[in-house]
């Protein structure tokens, strides 16, 4: 069984590798941005099967904190992103939330 | 019983595996970037889901709500994220 | 060969890849793209490695919050475009340093490659004064314990490098708010995202900590979870950056360092140095340094992050 | 080829990449990054050392393992700090190098006027 949990993991790995190759073709920043989501979720899933591989627990918690910032550079992206081109608009965008 | 379970894992490591094929082939070769959007969020959802749930049987208790966490926080994070970008690509603010 | 070392060998080419990409991409941002992905690639790397307590502060600062740094400066710097062609070194300065850093390189790898066997270790001398620390997890101990001193230093540092950023203001911003205002989005989204991911986030963060004495865990790892969850909230619009001028905010970011040094005072007076924690008290003391260090940690790296005033303190 | 020796290589061409775009590159942004490669090719080196160093039941030697913790956040402050320097260098200038003979840039995204200058 730990044969077919790291062939999995490697597998996935693979696979996000080879979205990787978003980044270099593009067009747009929002294509590699997304190639970076889809890699942080396979990292995610890889780390989760290495850790039912070789049954290391603090392995989860690695996997955990990163679902919990692997969203947060695209997020980051998005709002940069779409704060630039207010600022082309008129000044800088300091509109206050309501 | 162990026996069932293990098969239980294969099938959804399996298909968890597959659906993250699925998400590569999208992203490269769906011709915009909605559309690419789409299949990426099926790897985000469903392939990480169907690992998450395929590793269960071989676990148990904090660890195995570990796993269902990771899952769920992805799912919040990239669904939110996934529209986000959606709009912002509609709206053509991240054309350069 | 096995599966385990094919996974290695895998990782190994995907991080010299993106590293390459990194270095050699036209276009800046799509280099920071390739920057936060080789980030996310590391902390696997670090798992393979089996140094767990890197992983995470990786997967926290080298995922997380450098990547949103950085797209940040890259976003606000893409209005500058160099004039090409003007500073473009020559092919002759390119081989040159090409071939200096290949040797470089080659004699890091040959080095490498003759390491003494066995190699040295500190691993059984940490492991054998544990008990005296009475904490499970021998990197926070190596942190909180053998070299105190160094993790002092540090937690002097990030105060610094704060000062360092908040005196590039303009004077008219003086004690105003840092970083530029997030638009709060109007369909709510990312709000949304914000208050579901952050009650979570700061138990994560805390958990971290908490857990550090015995597990890889700690605060720079607790304190990174909840400098990132307070960053979400203030792309979200919900929350903004306190003006620099505030006394809690100085209070708060001055409490960790401050305790940890008087403690480390305190250590003249009853066992005899500097920093020497008296025998069978080390624990609650490195417990007390933890919990008073992971508010100031986490707000200095998230005002680091935000950068030096932009704004007037009402505005 | 065991793990630690394979990632200690990595880390060697990590620190070669790093190091030539320090230098190739004119962009101070693009230094950075290449800075921030560099080091984290010397943090994978001490994480090499550490791996080699696992004894009585730990998976590594916890000293390198701590300085390198310590060492990521002392990089992640130095990165920031250099990253305001470079933001308020283009605010003061309009420029993002630090050739004081170079053009200045002819956007259409004028910076703002310094206010204390």
């Amino acid at each position: 069984m730990p044969y077919f949990l790291l062939s999995v993991c490697g597998f996935i790995l693979i696979m996000v590798a080879v979205g990787l190759i978003r980044i270099l073709r593009g067009p747009t920043n929002a294509d590699r941005m997304m190639a970076t989501q889809l890699f942080g979720t396979g990292g995610i899933a890889a780390l989760l099967l290495l850790a039912a591989a070789v049954d290391v627990s603090a392995v989860a918690d690695v996997a955990l904190v990163l679902g919990l910032l692997a969203a947060f550079a695209s997020v980051a992206f998005v709002k940069n992103a779409s704060r630039e081109t207010d600022d082309l608009k008129g000044g800088r965008s300091e509109v206050r939330p309501r | 019983m162990r026996f069932i379970l293990d098969i239980f894992t294969v099938v959804l490591l399996s298909a968890g595996a597959f659906f993250f094929l699925a998400g590569t082939v999208g992203l490269l070769r769906f011709p915009d970037t909605l559309t690419r959007l789409h299949a990426l969020t099926k790897a985000d959802n469903l392939g990480l889901g169907l690992v998450a749930i395929g590793l269960l049987p071989r676990t148990g208790g904090l660890y195995a709500a570990k796993l269902i966490g990771v899952w769920l926080l992805v799912l919040v994070a990239s669904s939110a994220v996934s529209q986000l970008i959606g709009r912002a690509a509609r709206r053509g603010t991240l054309q350069k | 060969m096995t599966i385990a070392s094919a996974l290695y060998i895998g990782l190994a080419v995907l991080v010299l890849a993106l590293a390459s990409w990194t270095i050699f991409a036209q276009d800046d941002y799509a280099a920071i793209v390739g920057f936060v992905t080789y980030g996310l690639l590391l902390s696997l790397v670090w798992v393979s490695l089996s140094s767990h307590d890197i992983a995470l502060t990786e997967a926290a600062i080298g995922g997380g919050v450098t990547g949103v740094l950085l797209l940040g400066a890259g976003a606000r710097l893409r209005g500058a475009r160099e004039p090409t062609g003007l500073e473009r070194p020559g092919i002759a300065r390119r081989v040159s340093a090409a071939a200096l850093c290949t040797l470089i390189s080659v004699g890091l790898a040959l080095t490498v490659l003759i390491l003494p066997e066995p190699a040295p270790t500190l691993a059984p001398s940490a492991t054998a004064n544990l008990a005296a620390t009475q904490m499970g997890n021998p990197v926070s101990a190596v942190l909180l314990a053998y070299r105190a001193l160094d993790t002092l230093l540090e937690s002097a540092v990030l105060p610094l490098a704060l000062i360092g950023v908040w005196s590039l203001a303009s004077d008219r911003f003086w004690g105003g708010r840092p970083g530029l205002q997030y638009r709060a989005d109007r369909e709510g989204v990312l709000a949304f995202l914000a208050q579901l991911l952050s009650p979570f986030g700061v138990l994560m963060g805390i958990y971290m900590v908490w857990i550090g004495a015995d597990h890889p865990g700690g605060k720079f790892q607790g304190g990174t979870i909840l400098a990132a969850m307070w960053i979400l909230t203030r792309m979200a619009g919900i929350t903004d950056t306190p003006p620099i001028s505030r006394r809690w905010l100085r209070i708060v970011l001055i409490t960790g360092p401050a305790v940890f040094l008087a403690i480390g005072l305190a250590g003249f007076a009853i066992p005899g140095t500097f920093l020497a924690y008296p025998a069978g008290f080390a624990k609650p003391i490195i417990l007390i340094i933890e919990a008073a260090m992971t508010p100031s940690i986490a707000a200095t790296l998230a005002l680091l992050l935000a950068g030096p005033p932009e704004r007037k303190p009402n505005g | 080829m065991s793990a630690a020796t394979l990632f200690g290589v990595c880390s060697a061409a990590l620190v070669g990449l790093g190091l030539y775009g320090l230098i190739i590159h004119p962009q101070p942004l693009r230094k950075i990054l290449a800075f921030n490669l560099l080091g984290s090719g010397v943090f994978l080196l001490f994480g090499v050392i550490a791996r080699r160093g696992a004894a009585s039941g730990l998976g590594g030697d916890p000293v390198p393992q701590a300085l390198v913790i310590t060492g990521i956040v002392v990089a992640f402050s130095a990165t920031a700090l250099a990253v305001a320097l470079l933001l308020r260098l283009f605010h003061e200038t309009g420029r993002t190098t630090l050739n004081a003979d170079a053009p200045k840039n002819s956007s259409d995204n004028p910076p703002r006027k310094s206010p204390d200058s």
